[in-house]
């Protein structure tokens, strides 16, 4: 897969904004201006990035609790998903779903979900109603190294695989779910190792090279897009903040998130591979950056400012036709 | 109207057919549907007819589900066949968290036009998990729409409804019904989705009641006439959104009323009726609404045991008798 | 007696470690339990006395819960932790058509002492899948027993109870009362599952409530006594055997009642509660049984949705009136 | 594995009680003696037999829909079975399981399961209680090749794997899920595949020979009771009479089940086998076989001579302590 100098700028952009745009939301969520709970995907960010870059909008994605850098990488607008995290009238489900249930589904992204593994049968669904009605589009569902081991991934496979359906499952093994090590909880150790079970391919990849994400899953996609059917990709990467905000982390070491961010950063690993092939130039790194902060900026302010629902909305969006 | 008398097994077969006809988009997924037209012959000749749109899965219930919520919310129309109702079990999380709260979590953003078929019951010696019924979860779980239809011509027509309604519909149909026949007009036939019948007009009772326990409820009503009651019979085919103005509206007359469902008593269905009837009808109550359902234990195998669970029409005469005592 | 002032949270890992103590067979298996004694500390502390009696599970609920149950069928008692009430839905078949059943269906030949143990309810903007309250579900399963306590001397009493009662006990624990604290009798102590708790003496209406819903129920008597109005408030604390002497004795002297709940109000435990007053004690009353309740939507995620969703104690107050209008 | 003469002709009765039960049952579901439905296991004995024949009688198995044969080879008495199977108050569950759910807890079994992949969950659940007693007993579930697609097989393969539980898997793939071809609906086309999944052994056995299912699973057994862990078994057999009785079975061809029954029935093969070493000969095959015969008309008769129990015991068994 070739990715022009443009494109490449446009990855590091894009992973610039997604790690803003949760710093930002950390830091409102520390200033009690987020309610709820919100699963953070910092040091994730190549995955989602490499991931979405090669969807097209009308591509379908499914996502989950920590889903923030898959919607942003996969088209969403931050003032909106800004407004949703507030509550307010102009966020993506008006203030009903909040950062575990956002949809854009004007961008192909069927919904977070709060419920681990939630998504795999819909992505079925979006894979059977792709060939039913003769079209070239791909169903992406993104998913943890915890919800590997739920039944519906399992159903889910088996399907795809006999159905031949145009899907890729991309596994995002950060290495914990919640609490709970892959190393203790994944039996077998791979979730991209269970693709063999299906007859179908398997990858694991470097999840925190945005180019190696790109290739593979590029791959997954032409494939399925080709009608050769369904892959498993595994990203392997690490989270660098708790499973949610406030999350006390008793079950990992602090030196080991901060030897992960010295060494692994897929930013910076990034970052430093685009300055060394002068890709990217330190002037234009700080253009970048200082416009992805003011688009976050900007974001926050149209989130902040808008409306809070009026309570008997609450009523609303039930039924189409009630 | 021209009339004929056909099954409900037909009128299932009817609907599905001109509907597909109708909308490229309709399709079925299930287990066990193509080599018999299903386990009940309920899609007898649908998949020589219309190739490719009946959908054999494997025993994958989230994915028949789910994978009918995932088409449902990328354009199309499916029908999910539960195969025994008893296995909505299997897929509560896709149905519960998913199907019914999909629209309104993201707040409109998506119409979820599916209708999940579920064949329910008991009577057949199927035992505890293949016989019951368990409507009343589903109507206690905002955004799903509930259908529990008792006649061909229904089974029909809000079959047909259903797949037109853009909000995922729950849909009952009841073991012991498929043999069943009644009359059904000619041509295209359509029944709302929220408005009840009455099948026996009465002075003195008010039946409420769906499925097959609206036909208990006519026999219990013959010997009842018998005894100087008279009752009427209010099949509420669709349970959620439910016609809340023709149980009002019988009640005005009668004054009294019984409710009779399959459904184990506690918690099921009635108690809603009950409740709020009560609530809003307290003043035109001479008696106390009382319940006919099945009694608080699963379903048994043996006949003898099954018969005694499940409400008859002797349980019902009484549970009449003792509205007027 | 000597009493001191807990936490529900406390009261929790009190019943847990008193009963593990005293019975080996005793253990907890659920998700995320190890590292920080559960996801809200309801279990601190016990893994670290009890070594390899809390068990770490994958994210695996149906073999959490059908787990829990072998384990039950072959000898041992546990207490399974749903994470949140609302996951329910991904292991109902284990417990709906294995873990209630199974007793039944053998012929009464195995029994199944285990309690699911399930922290449930809104008002902390989880949004709809993280904040249901689910007991009508269970309520209406033949087979289960169904807990919901509100002070901390009933989450622990009623938890021993339920660990050693020698049939599967659904037992819901409101997120928000974890940190609710109220004064517990020193020394073993035991609630009795079936029996209700009157919270509150009154003569002028019974308020039938049960769980966070009691605490509101007190505030807005509160305000009713400023009005006149008495109540009377019956926490129900079980739901499954219920408690009905007690409703009726209570309603022997008001004449009215209010039932308050949290879970959505169509199919709600209140309409089950309706329907038995209605059809049961008739006679005894002199208004409508009224019902407050969420309203019929999943739970919204914007703290102003939610609270116009949840009852409020306004909502409470108004109820009331109602039932004097 | 060594077997004794002894057992090898133990191992044929028992196979010969099974068909005998199974073509009474059969006989009698066509008088309507038999409410309900029923599901045979006829041509598969040997997996049954072989199966439980390394068995303990107090290890724990699991069964399905199509239990009988699993039934009586673990030790249940076909008297209590047909009197179940007629809904009689001496049945195992006084009749309130019937086929679909018998259970006889004093053999350790655990219950058959109108719920396909029920099972699994309990399995799981029985292999943890055994190991926290510290016991050296071991757990069979057995299973179709249709409830290998089941979530409940994934999350409990991977649950067993992780815990180290001393279960075997056992899988009977007769071809067929109801009407659905295993090939069409089993992706990777492999139960015993699915193993490496969960870093766990596979085996693949011929299933109608029933000293090769001794061994096979003889080993996981062993295996397990040693605390090594779960393994995978797949049985491959064929089921010779429809999903239950009155299926018309258009998703096969009567040549097919013709052609099995000629060449691979498992009691036909063990026979010759037998003879061919001299193990049986013809006079005491004879023997074998009026000897079964009497004891099903014996069982039968106890079943249809015992009482229907009384409407209102409906009410009793539900709970221990109401
Ligand atoms: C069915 C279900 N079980 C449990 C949970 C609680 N829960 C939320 S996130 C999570 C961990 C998920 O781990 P993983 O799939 O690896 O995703 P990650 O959080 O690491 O991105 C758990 C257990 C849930 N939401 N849904
Ligand atoms: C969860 C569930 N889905 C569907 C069914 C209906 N059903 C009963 S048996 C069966 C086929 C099972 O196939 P397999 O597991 O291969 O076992 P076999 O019948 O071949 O022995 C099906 C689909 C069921 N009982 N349970
Ligand atoms: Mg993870
Ligand atoms: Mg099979």
């Amino acid at each position: 897969m070739r990715t022009t100098k443009t494109e490449k700028l446009r990855l590091f952009e894009k992973m610039l904004t997604i790690r803003a745009f949760e710093e930002k939301a950390a830091e409102l969520f520390g200033q009690n201006l987020i309610p709820g709970f919100i699963h953070l995907s910092i040091g994730e960010e190549a995955s989602a990035v490499g991931t979405c870059s090669v969807l097209r909008s009308d591509d379908y994605m499914a996502t989950t609790h920590r889903g923030h850098g898959h919607m942003l990488a996969k088209g969403a607008d931050p003032g909106r998903m800004f407004a949703e995290l507030f509550g307010r009238t102009t966020g993506y489900c008006k203030g009903k779903g909040g950062s575990m249930h956002i949809a854009d589904f004007s961008a192909g992204i069927l919904g977070a979900n709060g419920v681990v593994g939630g998504g795999f049968p819909i992505m079925v669904g979006a894979g059977l109603s792709i060939k039913l009605r003769g079209t070239d589009q791909v169903g992406v569902v993104l998913f943890g190294d915890g919800a590997a081991n739920r039944g519906t991934f399992h159903e889910a496979c088996n399907m795809a695989a006999i159905f031949n359906l145009p899907l890729v499952f991309v596994c995002e093994n950060n290495r914990f779910a919640s609490t709970t090590p892959a190393d203790f909880a994944l039996a077998g150790g791979s979730v991209s190792g269970r693709a063999a079970a299906y007859g179908i391919p398997g990858h694991s990849v470097d999840g925190n090279d945005v180019l190696a994400v790109r290739k593979v899953v590029g791959q997954a996609v032409a494939r399925a897009r080709k009608g050769q059917g369904p892959s498993i990709v595994e990203n392997q990467t690490y989270r660098y903040r708790g499973h949610f905000e406030g999350d006390p982390q008793k079950y990992r070491s602090e030196e080991e998130v901060k030897a992960s961010r010295r060494e692994n950063d897929p930013i910076e690993r990034f970052r430093e591979y685009l300055l060394r092939e002068k890709t990217l130039s330190a002037k234009r790194e700080k253009a970048l950056r200082e416009q992805v902060a003011a688009a976050i900026e900007k974001a926050v302010d149209f989130g902040l400012k808008s409306p809070e629902p009026h309570p008997a909305a609450a009523l609303e969006d039930l039924f189409v036709a009630p | 109207m021209v009339e004929k008398e056909i099954s409900c097994t037909s009128a299932i077969c009817e609907a599905l057919s001109e509907e597909m006809q109708r909308d490229a988009s309709v399709f079925i997924i299930g287990e066990d549907l193509i080599a018999h037209g299903g386990i009940f012959g309920q899609f007898s000749g649908l998949p020589e007819k219309f190739p490719g749109r009946v959908i054999d899965a494997p025993i994958s219930e989230t994915c028949i589900v789910g994978g009918g919520l995932g088409a449902a919310m990328t354009g199309m129309r499916p029908v999910i066949d539960m195969h025994f109702a008893d296995f909505v079990t299997t897929a509560m999380d896709e149905i519960a968290n998913q199907m019914a709260k999909i629209r309104y979590m993201s707040g409109g953003q998506v119409k979820v036009p599916l209708v999940l078929w579920a064949p329910d019951g008991g009577g057949l010696s199927a035992a505890a998990q293949h016989s019951q019924s368990l409507e009343s979860w589903f109507v206690h779980t905002p955004g799903l729409k509930v259908v529990v239809p008792s006649e061909p011509a229904d089974v029909k027509g809000l079959l047909k409804s259903a797949i037109r309604d853009d909000d995922p519909v729950i849909f009952f149909q009841h073991k012991q019904l498929f043999a069943h026949t009644g009359p059904i007009p000619a041509g295209e036939h359509l029944v709302p989705i929220g408005k009840a019948a009455v099948r026996r007009d009465g002075r003195d009772l008010t039946m409420l009641t769906y499925g097959r326990m609206a036909h208990l409820c006519m026999e219990a009503a013959e010997q009842l006439a018998a005894e100087g009651i008279d009752a009427e019979i209010v099949d509420l085919r669709t349970l959620k959104p439910l016609d809340f103005a023709c149980i009002s509206h019988s009640l005005a007359k009668t004054h009294r009323t019984l409710i009779v469902h399959e459904a184990c008593l506690t918690g099921g269905f009635g108690a809603e009726l009950a409740a709020r009837i009560g609530e809003e009808l307290f003043d035109e109550l001479d008696a106390p609404v009382t319940r006919v359902a099945a009694r608080d234990v699963p379903i048994p195998f043996s006949p003898g045991l099954e018969s005694y669970v499940l409400p008859q029409v002797e349980d019902i005469v009484l549970g009449a008798r003792k509205v007027f005592s």
